[in-house]
């Protein structure tokens, strides 16, 4: 085939666009970096963005629009929790390999053998940790570091977040693994996803005595919360998700971001590891000069598109070509896979038929006035109890 | 209840708007067949004793008896169930409905289908109802010479014509006692000489007991039955048109005259 | 019962309330005039924010040239808005208006965040000190600083709609359009007016809450958080939204002090104050302080 | 109505409303070729039968059509030598024509004073204190009532919203049904206080009015409108003894005036057009 | 006399039940069953992605057919109608789920039960008017997402429930062809039944209350009854439109219900004209293919204007605000309206006026 039609949903704008758009510009940048070294195997990935708004009925209809044209995509990068989740019926049903930003766990069992799974996703993947195993991945981090500070007794653990979908994801099985670990979990407290003044909030978690405390709200509301909590007096050791901080949350939460300990799905931007390079090149498509700073979500969205690269290209041998089955295969016989060129950025993944739980790695990050180091590389078992949940 | 009994009763009734005494202790009451005439000064409390009889207003004070029930404490659509209409002072017409639609509403407590029936319109009987109130509808419009503006919505229809869908619409209640709030206002004789002549009708021929209030002395005196005077929240007098002209304070303070005795009531207000 | 964490939270109540209640006042303020609902007004906000930053960062203006020029921008922005947008629209039925607004707030939205971008960017520090101790409860400087500016622009306000000519003009055109033109009243002047106001005001407030929270364009969502203090109140009385500012404010942190305490709800913080709205308006159906309409035959 | 300006002789007229069309809402044609003239200081009413015209004649002069989606199409309205027609209603309100609609249309949810107040809302002057209380003496009912106007009685608005014109302090008023609603006496009072401003402040005055009988004694010159069109126009006196206009407008036209009460299905409909 | 002005040249009619029909003329009604055939052929020539988008018309328009009963007719204004919507969805996707009723039952019956909490939430409606009732709407959005962020039983909780498809004899609706019909066979007849019930006496009552409730009234009609009888029909539409939504897109998740969906459904009624049920369906028709046509639109700009390729996403939200915004200013009495005007320049030419 000459090209290969992908899909590309993004948030540009839409109550998400804060973290949407570098993770879709990463994805822009990756494919059209792709393109312009050799395509897979020749052939170009001729890709639409289509900036959806967040809005699951305009995804759909957008998802529909490509499906109806010709060619129709055979992969589609997609982006958030409620129309990846409407789109698994349709993808499932048109053969379509579909790669979300969006981790809930369920999309990690592709059979639907657990019980909480609902609707098997067979056709779904992602690329990192799922929110469930980025939240026991930082909590693992605040087991040690307990012990490390040789805090005594048990050590009190709350979650916070809005009472929504998605900071809701983890809030269950994270509790569980907390308690596990000899964690006593204390009231949740909930907090808007919509950035305000938290002060009260504040209030409760000092009142509440908790030592870490997870943030499982995206980063705009992150800030004013730590922000709030600093005003407030709260010395309460933050933990927080993949989309919970970044450099743009630093920047504007400033004093009172530094300590926050959260999730990184792949290397940072200053990161000295050797697949950088592959990287910096990608970002040179829509920035020339070099000079622009990306943030981690952008390096995510690399490593996404790339993992999908190097099974498209596994699917070209295959019967039928690249075709959505193909590529979906493709993943499920990747085993600790790093695409080449991404050394030391994408973690090593693996996907089988039954378990699209890519990576039980969990990079932890803690923000300092240097900048982000990394702290702490969980890694957690692959048990099958938590195997989509 | 009997035919004997006054068809309105008004009792010792009062109302108070903070310090205003927009009524005080009026009693008064119009028989079965009447037409009976409120007239008065400017705010001397006629609108707000149709207000206490329709329901708009609960006086603090007294009782009112329809048809010898207290209906004192009644909501208003209540009171419309028992045969009380009435028009308005000030234009209260639904302005963005069409004349035809308005008067469609005064028949809403006579019929029978619900958001449920309606809906299924041809199967459950509420075409034909819709089709029988619109055939009375009709009577109603022809009779009031407003079919021409049937279709028209009354919003853009000029003043007088919809102080005429006014009326309309309150016949379209089916009163028993219809209360007239100026309903000549705004008229030229010409067309003041057509609404006597349908307040007559209404009163002889469609049997309907009216209250009126009317500013216009002419009309007051020819063809009410009797008449009521308020000043000040006061009942001053009741009686027979002639009677109500020969009262002094009557004469000085409502109709301006300046020397009482031989001015013709008939005079026309000028 | 913890009544020190009480206390606190009764303070950070009323000073997030007052905040609450300069916002409401914008909205007052429009309705009274124009009985237009603004649905733009967070994003009236945003911009005011986003002005000052770029003022604050770009030209490195101290505060006190950078706060009058937004407001000279403000005043600009809302009487050219006026004239663009709303002047067309007089006349027309409020419910297209109140539409526009919101048409408004899409469109400046995105336009924010194509100019400014969509992270939140934090705001240059204005202050020497960032909070002062006020019973035991930290504040930020700023809301001290939106406090005492609110207080006079409250009592200002309070004077212009009593006895001003034009306030009294603004009442009339709210009340019937073709009325005021039949008085020689110059809708057009008076819309402008409230907009420019309502507009500068607002500012006020982004600035205040992006001194706080850094300036993002979800900054605009409190045009809507605001609503229930703006219907506590009364839509049409200044007192009322600063009182149902205040009120809101402080049912907020008792919400929370209340679920964190017992109840374990969680949300409370956010849901207890619409229902609390809910209940008040069954008791008093235009708010604590809003004029009854007429309703007279 | 060519000869209407050389019969109108006396004085210049102020106002002059040349052949105009008014349309609603883009198809409503309800105006066709209206023209009239009012002389400087004279009072002139236009008479005429529900929905003929006369209220949208005075709204095409005062330019408040607009906000009923109406628009004169066709023809000139010029006030003092200069065209007017399809002006902002403020800018006419400026220029001295001030218009006191039908139906009262005070401000409900403010008090009689501020009422008053805002009459005078394009001066500037000191005198608006004294004025209240010129309007006050001519209304005394109004200085007793405290609350808000839109709780007075029907006449009581009435009352405020002439009293409300006068605070304007304007060369002309456009007077739409000023006695609507008032009672005998008070008919009388603000007949009487409308030729006394006329006299005394020298106002124009264009009235519209039902009661043709009372008009037509104030007014120097007279029209009578029908279907969108003058169909009649004379002095006083000419009015006044015209056959039609005696028996369609001022009753009696034979010799005794019919009872109300004899009326029943006698039915004429003579028209002029 | 001047009726002249308003009578209307083309206007011939014998009886009144010929007067009563909900087409004014034969030939609107002709247009409007050769509309509902063309759509029944629809699936044979369009592609799905345009099926989808009429799918998405029938389902936000029955919606927003229930949202212009409450604003349009009966002047309510309500900012909850996204939460209403989304009960719809969740309790159908519920009552399919948790008792196996079949689908096709579930979203009539996702209808009573939102009509059912439409009432309670409408119960205010009989006390408070206008904008304030406006607000206490909105807390009934805000307290009724909270609710589905709380009760996992009936709404799946974070993970969201799943909506099953709807089979009928065995052979399940699934593809965009067979649930267009679905959506059609609803949209036909709610907008029959709302047709119906706006020309009768309880859409009268509505109109009335709306326009004058004082003298509404006293015309004998109960205002708490019909002010809280049309919040439940409106919820109850909002509740079919929305278990059809939620079966199509066979998951729903609470994260779609927000106000802004509200606004969103009042732009439709408003653009679409408030107080006509023709002016439901197009405003909705407005609002789905705006953002469609801004995207295609803004997207062949943004080819020769590589530069602003991020640019795009914001510039197409700009043009869908602006379009909001000049479509007002044009044409602030809506769709329906302009398309009265065009009826009634056809139905008297060549005569204008
Ligand atoms: N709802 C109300 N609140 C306060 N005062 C009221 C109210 N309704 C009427 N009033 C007062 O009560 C008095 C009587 O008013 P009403 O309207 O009954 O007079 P009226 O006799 O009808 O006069 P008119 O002939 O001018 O219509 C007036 O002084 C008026 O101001
Ligand atoms: N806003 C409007 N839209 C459409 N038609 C209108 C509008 N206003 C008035 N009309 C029509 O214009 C005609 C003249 O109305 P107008 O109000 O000028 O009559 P009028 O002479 O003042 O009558 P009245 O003595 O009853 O007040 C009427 O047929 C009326 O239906
Ligand atoms: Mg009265
Ligand atoms: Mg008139």
């Amino acid at each position: 085939a000459d090209s290969i039609t992908v899909g590309h949903l993004a948030a540009y704008t839409g109550p998400t666009s804060d973290v949407g758009k570098p993770y879709g510009q990463g994805i822009a940048d990756a494919m059209n970096y792709i393109n312009a070294n050799g395509g897979i195997d020749g052939s170009q990935l001729s890709f639409e963005t289509v900036d959806y708004s967040y809005n699951a009925p305009q995804a759909i209809a957008t998802y529909k629009r490509w499906m109806a044209s010709n060619p129709a995509p055979v992969a589609i990068q997609g982006w958030g929790t409620a129309d990846t989740e409407a789109l698994v019926k349709f993808v499932t049903n048109d053969e379509v390999f579909f790669m979300s930003a969006s981790y809930s766990g369920h999309l990690t069992d592709p059979m639907g053998k657990s019980e909480r799974t609902k609707a098997a996703a067979p056709y779904n993947f992602f690329y990192g940790p799922s929110y469930s195993d980025g939240c026991r991945g930082v909590v693992q981090w605040a087991s040690e570091d307990w012990k490390a500070k040789g805090g005594e007794g048990k050590p009190k653990f709350v979650h916070m977040g809005d009472n929504h979908p998605y900071p809701n994801a983890p809030k269950e099985a994270c509790a569980a693994y907390a308690e596990e670990l000899g964690f006593e979990v204390l009231n949740p407290i909930v907090y808007s996803l919509k950035p305000g003044d938290f002060k009260a909030q504040c209030l409760s978690l000092k009142e509440s005595g908790a030592n870490y405390a997870y943030l499982a709200n995206t980063s705009g509301s992150n800030i004013s919360l730590v922000k709030s909590c600093a005003t407030v007096g709260v010395d309460t050791q933050f933990i927080s998700n993949v989309w919970g901080w970044d450099e743009n949350a630093q920047a504007a939460a400033g004093d009172a971001g530094y300590g926050i300990a959260w999730v990184v799905g792949a290397a940072g931007w200053n990161s000295d590891a050797p697949g950088m390079e592959t990287v910096r090149a990608v970002s040179r498509m829509s920035d020339p000069s070099g000079n622009e700073a990306r943030v981690l979500h952008y390096m995510r969205a690399v490593c996404g598109v790339f993992f999908m690269h190097d099974a498209m290209l596994a699917a070209e041998k295959m019967d039928g070509g690249v075709t959505g089955t193909n590529i979906k295969a493709a993943m499920e016989q990747m085993t600790d896979h790093v695409p080449a060129g991404l050394e030391g950025v994408c973690l090593p993944s693996t996907w089988t038929p039954d378990d699209h739980r890519g990576t039980n790695q969990v990079l932890v990050y803690k923000s300092t006035p240097n900048g982000f180091e990394n702290v702490y590389t969980a890694t957690l078992e692959r048990r099958p109890e938590w195997l989509g949940w | 209840m009997s035919d004997a009994a006054p068809l309105l009763e008004v009792n010792d009734v009062s109302l108070v708007f903070g310090g205003v005494r927009a009524l005080t202790d009026i009693n008064f009451s119009v028989d079965r067949g009447e037409l009976f005439s409120i007239i008065g000064p400017n705010g001397a409390g006629k609108t707000s004793m149709l207000n206490c009889v329709s329901g708009r207003y609960s006086p603090n004070q007294g009782r009112i008896l329809f048809q010898g029930r207290d209906v004192t404490r009644l909501r208003p659509n209540q009171r419309c169930q028992l045969g009380i209409g009435r028009t308005f002072q000030n234009l209260a017409l639904f302005n963005h409905m069409t004349v035809l639609d308005n008067i469609m509403v005064g028949r809403h407590h006579l019929m029978r289908n619900n958001f449920l029936t309606g809906s299924l319109y041809w199967l459950t009987g509420a075409q034909r109802e819709e089709l029988d109130h619109r055939r009375a509808v009709e009577d109603i419009i022809d009779f009031l010479e407003i079919s021409h503006i049937r279709k028209a919505v009354a919003g853009t229809l000029s003043y007088g014509l919809r102080k005429r869908v006014e009326l309309a619409r309150a016949v379209a209640l089916k009163p028993d006692l219809i209360l007239l709030d100026e309903p000549m206002a705004g008229m030229n004789l010409e067309e003041k000489e057509d609404m006597a002549r349908y307040v007559i009708d209404l009163n002889e021929e469609w049997g309907m007991t009216v209250i009126m209030i009317e500013h216009d002395m002419g009309v007051v005196m020819d063809i009410s039955h009797r008449v009521m005077v308020l000043d000040f929240g006061k009942k001053i007098a009741d009686g027979l048109p002639e009677e109500v002209m020969r009262n002094e304070h009557v004469r000085t303070a409502y109709l301006g005259e300046e020397a009482a005795g031989d001015a013709d009531p008939n005079e026309r207000v000028a | 019962m913890n009544l020190d964490l009480l206390l606190q939270l009764v303070v950070n109540g009323l000073i997030v309330g007052t905040l609450y209640g300069v916002v409401a006042m914008c909205f007052v303020l429009i309705y009274k005039s124009t009985q237009i609902v603004n649905f733009a007004q967070g994003e009236f906000l945003l911009i005011g924010a986003w002005v000052c930053w770029w003022l604050m960062t770009s030209f490195e203006a101290p505060i006190w040239i950078g706060f009058p020029l937004t407001f000279l921008f403000m005043l600009i922005f809302g009487v050219l808005l006026q004239v663009v947008v709303l002047r067309p629209m007089i006349g027309e039925p409020i419910i297209s208006v109140i539409m526009v607004t919101i048409g408004l707030s899409i469109f400046f939205q995105s336009l924010m965040g194509w100019i400014f971008g969509v992270f939140a960017k934090p705001f240059p520090r204005v202050f020497e000190t960032e909070s002062i101790n006020i019973l035991g409860l930290q504040v930020q400087t700023a809301y001290m600083m939106s406090l005492v500016i609110s207080l006079v622009i409250m009592v200002g306000f309070y004077y212009f709609f009593k006895y001003s000519r034009l306030g009294l003009a603004m009442r009339a055109t709210a009340f019937n359009q073709q009325v005021a033109q039949s008085l020689g009243i110059s809708v057009k002047q008076v819309f402008a007016m409230s907009w420019a106001i309502s507009a500068m005001v607002s500012a006020l407030a982004g600035v205040v809450v992006g001194m706080v929270n850094g300036v993002s364009s979800a900054l605009s969502f409190f045009g809507i958080k605001v609503f229930p203090a703006v219907i506590l109140g009364g839509l049409d009385s200044i007192v009322g939204a600063i009182v149902g500012g205040l009120t809101i404010g402080v049912l907020e942190n008792l919400a929370e002090y209340f679920d964190a305490q017992w109840l374990h709800l969680g949300n409370l913080y956010t849901v207890a104050p619409f229902y609390v709205l809910v209940i008040i308006l069954m008791i008093k159906p235009y708010g604590l302080f809003g004029t009854k309409d007429i309703e007279r035959i | 109505m060519a000869e209407a300006a050389t019969r109108a002789e006396t004085k210049e007229p102020i106002l002059t409303v040349n052949n105009i069309e008014v349309v609603y809402d883009e198809v409503i044609l309800v105006l066709r070729g209206v023209s009239l003239e009012v002389p400087e200081g004279a009072i002139v009413t236009l008479l005429g039968p529900n929905g003929a015209g006369k209220s949208t004649t005075l709204k095409a002069i005062s330019g408040l059509l607009r906000t009923e989606d109406g628009e004169v199409t066709r023809g000139q309205v010029t006030f003092m030598g200069e065209t007017i027609n399809n002006r902002a209603p403020e800018e006419i309100v400026r220029r001295g024509i001030f218009q006191v609609m039908e139906g009262r249309r005070i401000v409900e949810d403010m008090t009689v004073i501020e009422n008053l107040r805002l009459g005078a809302y394009t001066r500037r002057d000191k005198g608006v204190k004294d004025d209240i209380e010129m309007v006050f003496d001519y209304f005394p009912r109004l200085r007793e009532r405290t609350g808000l106007a839109g709780y007075l009685s029907g006449g009581e608005q009435q009352m405020l919203a002439i009293g409300r014109a006068l605070m304007a302090r304007p060369r002309m008023i456009l007077l739409d049904e000023p006695s609507m609603g008032l009672s005998p006496l008070l008919v009388k009072e603000v007949f009487n206080i409308i030729r006394t401003i006329n006299r005394e402040q020298g106002i124009t005055m264009l009235l519209v009015e039902q009661n043709a009988n009372m008009a037509l004694r104030q007014a120097s010159y007279g029209y009578i409108m029908e279907s969108g069109k003058i169909v009649l126009d004379g002095t006083r006196e000419e009015l006044l003894n015209n056959e039609d206009v005696k028996e369609f407008y001022l009753g009696g036209g034979d010799d005794e005036r019919k009872s109300f009460k004899n009326l029943k299905s006698y039915r004429r409909r003579k028209r002029w057009l | 006399m001047a009726g002249h002005a308003t009578m209307r040249c083309g206007e011939f009619r014998t009886s009144y039940r010929a007067d009563t029909t909900i087409f004014p003329t034969p030939m609107s009604r002709n247009f409007a069953l050769g509309g509902v055939v063309l759509l029944v052929l629809a699936p044979l020539v369009l592609n799905a992605y345009y099926l989808n988008l009429l799918i998405q018309i029938g389902y936000y328009g029955i919606a927003a057919l229930g949202l212009n009963i409450l604003v349009g007719f009966t002047g309510q204004i309500s900012l909850g109608h996204a939460a209403f919507f989304g009960f719809g969805a969740f309790a159908s996707a519920w009552i399919n789920n948790s008792f196996g009723i079949p689908v096709i039952l579930s979203i009539p019956l996702a209808g009573v039960l939102t009509t059912a909490v439409g009432m309670i939430v409408g119960v205010p409606a009989g006390r408070i008017k206008g904008l304030y009732l406006a607000i206490a709407t909105l807390a009934s959005q805000f307290i009724l997402e909270d609710f589905f962020a709380r009760a996992e039983w009936f709404t799946g909780g974070s993970s969201g429930s799943l909506a099953n498809s709807i089979s009928l004899f065995g052979y399940s609706m699934s593809s965009d062809q067979s649930y267009f019909y679905v959506v059609l066979f609803f949209v036909v007849v709610m907008f029959l039944f709302g047709a119906n019930l706006l020309r009768t006496r309880d859409g009268r009552a509505f109109v009335a209350v709306r326009d004058h409730y004082l003298s509404a009234e006293i015309m004998g009609i109960n205002l708490t009854k019909y002010r809280i009888l049309s919040f439940g029909i409106s919820s109850f539409y909002a509740g079919i439109g929305g278990a059809l939504y939620g079966h199509y897109l066979g998951f729903v998740s609470a994260e779609g219900f927000t106000i802004l969906l509200s606004i969103q459904f009042l732009g439709m009624v408003i653009i679409g004209g408030l107080g006509s049920v023709m002016g439901a369906l197009l405003g909705t028709t407005f609002m789905v293919l705006l953002p469609e046509v801004m995207t295609s639109l803004v997207g062949s700009v943004g080819d020769m204007l590589p530069g602003l390729s991020q640019g795009v996403a914001y510039i197409k939200q700009m043009a869908i605000g602006l379009a909001i915004i000049l479509f007002l200013i044009f044409e602030p009495d809506g769709l329906a309206h302009r398309w009265k005007m065009v009826k009634a320049y056809w139905k008297l030419y060549p005569f204008s006026y």
